[in-house]
């Protein structure tokens, strides 16, 4: 009868969500440029199954399909899920990973809104420690692959697992630079000698830091627009380089430059578009800056000492049991209240 | 095997000894939590849980002899908070011993009350007003609505009356948002508004919050110039016109909870 | 003077017009509740004559004088949120005001009340700051307006040099720097705390409207009778209109031009902070700054609200910088402690968080619900603990009695044993013996007899009370019933007896219009309790529940169930105690 | 024995982060599960749980060194062990009783719970079986208090802020808690391999 606020003035949780989505075709873009078109059908098929697994299980709460559908929400989800994947991962690989993510870490806690938990990384995690040998198979850049597989090629592997005749599984795939770069380490080579390896670009991966700059003009794009606040990617990114730094130069040979790390692996995607998960993510402003830079030290800390080449994904879940506790001690001083 | 013994008793013994001193160390007096569930129960001493007061209510719980829903007054919100002071699972208000009624005050029908002070005996809260052989009246700020008095009435001329909803007592009701499907028109306003984006993208123009010295607000349209082209008019005297007292509002009493 | 201000917090009214009180009854009060409320209503009799205006000369009368004149004169802060101002202006010892700050920002969209006021009366408004600084002892005076309003500035400034140490200071556009403690802290710098009023920090703030009262007040003796209305929104000729006090609205309606089509239904104050009029026949009262006539396409019904993504926009839109996503979380799940540990209280309900958020959520309809359920819960608290102190009070009474009547008990036995022990040595030993026996018997039997007579005595009188009382409750029965049948009857003759010059139909029109007031008052306590029945419903089943699902259909219709065992139980029950 | 730093600290890193007691090694689920409905008392619970674990295994440490081995009564380690946990833990119920009665009464029977908590007895066990050396079965102990309490802290903050949550009907309660539980462990293995330096 009266509600007060008669006037809003607020973008859909749609528009916010389209905007994420349109910060990410700029990477789509470089993606297929560089390791070609099979991370679109990867894309497709994430999207497609993210629709559908909600679509069932609102259907299963009796709650009303469209308004929940068409905030985006899943498909900004299958995305991220989609993208963190090796681009010629196998179809069920992809189907598994969006149903674990929507079903179980989004829609279980009661859908939008309520997932303490990252969804993309939940999926990402759980496959990574369910499949680890496919989770590591990336097909090297389209310039340096011995044969370069066409489309239609790369979309036959990934439904069929069949390579064409001639072609051999190592001679399309290889070791990204991260986990090149540790396994050279157990050796204990120079680290200056492992990056002369051909995979090892000018920052980066050999194509993979034109992706990641993608996604930096993607994310900045974001900010822009205030879809996410400037405090998550800025900490993130500065924590990693200053520790990236301080290993860097305690012993140059064993550990990789700052500039490294922050171009390559998912870090850039992470900063802007996995740790900006609002839902996730704490909500006062120094609560993420503590989030981010937490984020930037696990990251750091897995990937040199850890088990897995890229920890982000774990990083994200870990810091994101912490965001309660994070959020309740970091409650800004209100107006009026001395500090509290 | 005999050393195994010993050590055992040796073992038992040391513990033993040690627990007796500590026993005596941190003798425990007196039993706080009487006090602590009183403070949940609605002190209406209406005595539907089966004791005759709110008191002997808590010490029964205390010490677990009588369960946590039986004050109905109390409703469902003084079950749960008594569940989660005892730490045991909260069961629903049990049937038996009556329903959370609304709130109510007892009044007396003045023209049939003959003075016998019977309820004035059975008020729990000495609420009731008057004296033998005089005109009894009920203070219906005191009244804790418990009924006790309605019985001993040889002439049944108490009645409870419901307190009634007045402007002051209004309770702003809880937000029932109907998420029904999106209806038709509600589509078109998704559309536009994803046309308004787009035009924004192109031209650039960032409807966004500003800079600004007090922290937040919100930039909002002044449709100001709709009123302010005539001048102030003085109105014509109406046939009616009712003033009426003014609401303040509640002006709440400042508690600093410093968290 | 129709009603004088009883208690610390409360205002005089005066009669806005000459004419005669026709009526102190229940009407509808413009009030988000709808409910009706003690109201007088007074037909005009069109001259206004004036009863003799004694203006005061403020310069020389003591202060405490002007305080307590003051109080009687009804004046009330007119920017809405109508708090006496005797007690504003009364600089009790405790604080010394420096400064006063003319509230002028009106931030709210659509209302120009203020603005128009001083782009017309700024000499005026200066004359009444320059009372209230001279009331208050202040140095000095700032006039905050925010910087869409460059007439009203000019005026203003133009006006204010003849006050000397006054300042015009423009703040920016921005919802809500109206509020008292952030125009303070825009115009100031000063942030009060949150458990202070801001005179303890030496700032008092008054709206324009309300020195412009004052003004009229002191210098023409004249009380506060009326008040600028903008009314605005889809009607013809939107504008602001000067208005006595107790007007219905549709006379304000009318002079400006009519509704034009469309119009759903009025609006109190601006579209932030107002709320929805429950009809039209309400009168403007002294908190009515704005009318706004609304329709679908000026306010749009809000889109279906959708969860919260946490997504902080509205942490950022909060002038009061809280952290609504929290309070939002805590008052859905009725968890009013936390919700007031994360400063509840604190929030000023202006509607900024509400406006950013992407999910449409009502986010202060669920303050305002859970402020008004930690008042009436602490309101309870209090009286529960008064309650539980007249309880051992009375406990405390009951047992002293017991104490001192058992000590009177032993008392007169052991004074009639002395007794008994003096008469030994008499030969009627045996009769002693009976006599002691008999003694205490008889002070036994004697109370008892004594006691069962008068026992007698007042069982008749009882029983005699309920006969009569009985007799009397029949009566009054069959009084009812041939009271309604005739209810139309003597409905009229008290009218007619009363005054026989009145005409036929102004009998039946006077008739009629009590009917309506009647149904209108019906309807709207009907309408309160079907809300109020829509709340507990909502109450009862999870809160947010849509079109509920079986699991929580099951659920409502098994506590259903169980308050349906609980009638028979009690039915029953009585059913037993009556056989 | 040179006191090298870094062992220990890997030790506590092994314990705390990497095979941590609740998520990776599934010991002591019982009062993770029941206390972690509010965060005071799960405080408390961390607490009294840390101060027995450490307490538990310098004493047991303490036994098997000097008492059992010595007589080769291996076999009696359990039973000794699960005594001195007793004592132990009665011990702090009287403490915690006398100064923090609110605490007492919000723990209820999950206090004297703490004999029973597989972690308190597994700790001092895995010491004795891997025959670590007094300071390194201190570590131990005190990686594995530490690991339980932060868990137990951490989960507890995350069920406070699930009450709230539109959560299904059938879900509701313990059940999404073992589901936030088994999230919480999948994100622990990321640990895996950190402490093989």
């Amino acid at each position: 009868m009266n509600r007060s606020p008669y006037i809003t003035d607020a973008p859909a949780v749609s528009i916010i969500m389209l905007k994420v989505l349109l910060a990410l075709v700029p990477g789509i873009f470089a993606y297929v440029w560089i390791y070609g078109g099979g991370i679109l059908v990867t894309i497709v098929l994430a999207t497609f199954t993210a629709l559908v697994s909600e679509a069932a299980l609102l259907k299963l709460r009796q709650r009303p399909i469209r308004p929940y559908l068409s905030d985006l929400s899943a498909v900004v989800t299958a995305l991220l899920l989609a993208l963190a994947l090796p681009p010629l991962a196998p179809w069920w690989l992809v189907v598994v990973g969006t149903l674990f993510a929507i079903v179980i870490a989004k829609q279980l806690y009661g859908g939008l809104g309520y997932n303490p938990f990252n969804p993309a990384m939940v999926g990402y995690a759980v496959l990574l420690i369910s499949f680890p040998i496919v989770m590591t198979k990336w097909p090297a850049p389209l310039i340096l692959a011995q044969t370069p597989l066409g489309f239609m090629d790369q979309l036959h592997f990934i439904f069929s697992n069949t390579l064409p005749t001639d072609v051999k599984i190592d001679a399309v795939t290889s070791a990204t630079p991260l986990d090149y770069l540790k396994t050279q380490l157990m050796l204990n080579h120079e680290v200056s000698s492992i990056t002369q390896a051909p995979i090892f670009g000018v920052w980066g991966a050999k194509g993979g830091e034109f992706v990641t700059v993608a996604y930096l003009l993607g994310g900045l794009y974001l900010i822009q627009q205030r879809i996410i606040s400037w405090h998550l990617p800025t900490a993130f990114l500065a924590t990693l380089a200053a520790m990236s730094l301080v290993f860097y130069t305690v012993n140059p040979a064993h550990f990789a430059n700052p500039l490294f790390h922050l171009m390559s692996g998912a870090s850039i995607l992470c900063a802007f578009f996995i740790i900006t998960d609002p839902i996730s993510g704490p909500t006062t402003p120094r609560g993420k800056l503590y989030f981010a830079a937490g984020v930037a030290v696990l990251t750091y800390l897995i990937r040199v000492y850890g088990g897995y080449p890229d920890g982000v994904a774990f990083a994200v879940l870990i810091m994101n049991m912490c965001v309660p506790l994070i959020d309740m001690h970091t409650q800004p001083r209100v107006f009026g209240h001395t500090k509290n | 095997m005999l050393t195994a013994l010993y050590i055992m008793l040796g073992l038992a013994l040391v513990l033993g000894i040690m627990l007796g001193i500590s026993a005596l160390l941190f003798k425990v007096e007196g039993d706080p939590l009487v006090a602590r569930i009183d403070a949940i129960l609605p002190q209406t001493q209406c005595g539907q849980c089966g004791y005759p007061g709110c008191k002997p209510y808590a010490t029964a719980i205390a010490k677990g002899e009588a369960d946590i829903n039986h004050c109905p007054p109390g409703g469902d919100a003084g079950a749960r908070e008594l569940a989660d002071l005892m730490g045991v699972e909260y069961k629903p208000l049990n049937a038996e011993h009556g329903l959370p009624k609304p709130k109510a005050v007892a009044f007396i029908d003045e023209n049939t009350c003959i003075g016998c002070t019977l309820c004035i005996q059975a008020c729990p809260v000495d609420a009731i007003l008057g004296a033998a052989k005089h005109m009894h009246t009920i203070i219906a700020s005191e009244c804790t609505g418990c009924e006790l008095c309605l019985a001993p009435c040889p002439v049944d001329c108490i009645t409870m009356e419901p307190v009634a909803e007045t402007p002051d007592n209004w309770k702003w009701k809880y937000p029932v948002i109907p998420i029904k499907a999106m209806p038709a028109d509600k589509s078109r306003l998704i559309m536009n508004s994803i046309i308004q984006f787009a035009s924004k993208l192109l031209l650039g123009q960032t409807a966004d919050l500003l800079i600004h010295k007090f922290h937040g607000g919100v930039h909002r349209r002044g449709h100001k110039q709709l009123s302010t082209t005539l001048p102030i008019a003085k109105l014509a005297i109406p046939q009616a016109c009712s003033a009426l007292r003014q609401h303040v509002g509640y002006i709440p009493k400042v508690k600093s909870t410093s968290r | 003077m129709l009603a004088e201000a009883e208690g610390t917090v409360s205002a005089a009214i005066h009669a806005p017009t000459s004419g005669t009180v026709t009526a102190i009854s229940e009407a509808i009060i413009p009030h988000p509740s709808g409910l009706p409320d003690m109201c007088i209503t007074l037909t005009p009799d069109g001259k206004d004559e004036w009863t003799t205006l004694r203006p005061t000369d403020w310069r020389n009368t003591d202060k405490k004088e002007l305080v307590a004149s003051l109080r009687s004169s009804g004046i009330v802060g007119l920017g809405g949120a109508t708090f006496p101002t005797h007690i504003k202006v009364r600089a009790d010892g405790k604080s010394q005001v420096h400064t006063l700050i003319l509230n002028a920002a009106e931030c709210e969209p659509y209302i120009t009340c203020d603005d128009m006021l001083m782009r017309e009366r700024a000499d005026e408004i200066v004359k009444g700051m320059e009372i209230v600084k001279f009331l208050l002892g202040a140095e000095n005076c700032i006039v905050g307006i925010e910087d869409n309003k460059p007439e009203a500035t000019a005026a203003m400034t133009e006006a204010c040099k003849a006050l000397p140490e006054t300042s015009v200071k423009v703040v920016p556009t921005l919802y809500p720097s109206g509020d008292a403690r952030r125009l303070i802290h825009l115009v100031s710098g000063v942030e009060i705390p949150h458990d202070k009023r801001s005179t303890d920090v030496g700032i008092q703030v008054f709206n324009v409207a309300t020195v412009l009262a004052i003004y009229r007040y002191f210098a023409l003796g004249e009380p506060s009778i009326d008040r600028i209305v903008t009314i605005t929104g889809s009607v013809n000729s939107p504008q602001n209109f000067k208005v006595l006090f107790g007007t219905p609205l549709q006379t304000l309606i009318d002079a400006a031009g009519g509704v034009q089509s469309g119009t759903t239904h009025f609006i109190m104050g601006g579209p932030m902070m107002g709320f929805d009029l429950p009809t039209i026949d309400v009168p403007i009262t002294k908190a009515a700054n704005c009318i706004i006539a609304a329709t679908p396409n000026l306010f749009a019904p809000p889109p279906p609200a959708m969860p919260c993504i946490r997504c902080a926009r509205c942490a950022d839109a909060c002038p009061v910088n809280l952290q609504p996503q929290e309070l939002y979380w805590f008052s859905k799940s009725d968890n009013f402690e936390k919700a007031r540990d994360y400063n509840l209280f604190d929030c000023i309900e202006c509607g900024c968080c509400t406006y950013v958020c992407p999910s449409n959520i009502p986010l202060v309809q669920y303050y305002r619900y859970a402020k008004s359920e930690i008042i009436a819960a602490d309101k309870a608290k209090e009286a529960a603990d008064l309650a539980r102190e007249r309880n051992e009070f009375r406990l405390a009474r009951i047992e002293r009695e017991k104490l001192e009547r058992a000590q009177k008990h032993a008392e007169r036995a052991a004074s009639n044993k002395a007794e008994s022990a003096k008469t030994e040595s008499t030969k009627v030993a045996p009769t002693k013996a009976e006599d002691v026996k008999a003694v205490p018997a008889t002070t036994e039997s004697e109370q008892p007899a004594s006691s069962t007579n008068t026992d007698d005595v007042k069982k008749a009188a009882i029983a005699a009370a309920i006969e009569r009382a009985k007799a009397l409750k029949a009566a009054a029965a069959q009084a009812g019933e041939s009271q309604k049948k005739s209810d139309a009857i003597t409905a009229d003759a008290p009218d007619a007896s009363g005054k026989p010059a009145q005409t036929e139909d102004e009998q039946a029109k006077a008739e009629q219009a009590k009917k309506d007031k009647q149904a209108l008052i019906a309807a709207a306590i009907e309408r309160a309790k079907a809300q109020k029945l829509a709340a507990a419903q909502a109450g009862i089943a999870p809160k947010n529940v849509e079109d509920a699902s079986p699991a929580v259909k099951a659920e409502i219709s098994e506590i259903d169930a169980i308050r349906e065992k609980a009638k028979q139980a009690v039915k029953a029950q009585d059913s037993d105690s009556e056989a | 024995m040179t006191f090298d730093l870094h062992h220990y600290i890997m030790i506590l890193i092994g314990t705390v982060l990497v095979n941590n007691i609740v998520l990776v090694k599934i010991l002591g689920l019982c009062p993770f599960m029941g206390v972690s409905k509010k965060l005071e008392a799960s405080i408390g619970m961390a607490g009294a749980t840390a101060f027995v674990l450490s307490i538990g295994s310098m004493t047991s440490w303490g036994i098997n060194h000097y008492l059992l081995e010595p007589n080769g009564l291996v076999y009696l380690r359990t039973l000794s062990f699960i005594v001195i946990i007793a004592g132990v833990v009665q011990f702090t119920e009287m403490v915690m009783e006398k100064n923090f009665p609110p605490l007492h009464q919000a723990l209820g029977i999950f206090l004297p719970l703490i004999t029973t908590n597989c972690a308190v007895l597994g700790i001092p066990l895995l010491n004795a079986q891997s025959s670590h050396s007094f300071l390194e079965s201190l570590f131990f102990g005190m990686g594995g208090a530490v690991g339980f309490s932060m868990v137990l802290i951490l989960f507890a903050s995350m069920r406070e802020r699930l009450e709230a949550a539109d959560v299904p009907a059938v879900f509701k309660g313990s059940a999404i808690a073992m589901v936030t539980a088994s999230l919480m462990s999948l994100a622990f293995m990321g640990f895996a391999g950190l402490d093989k330096y």
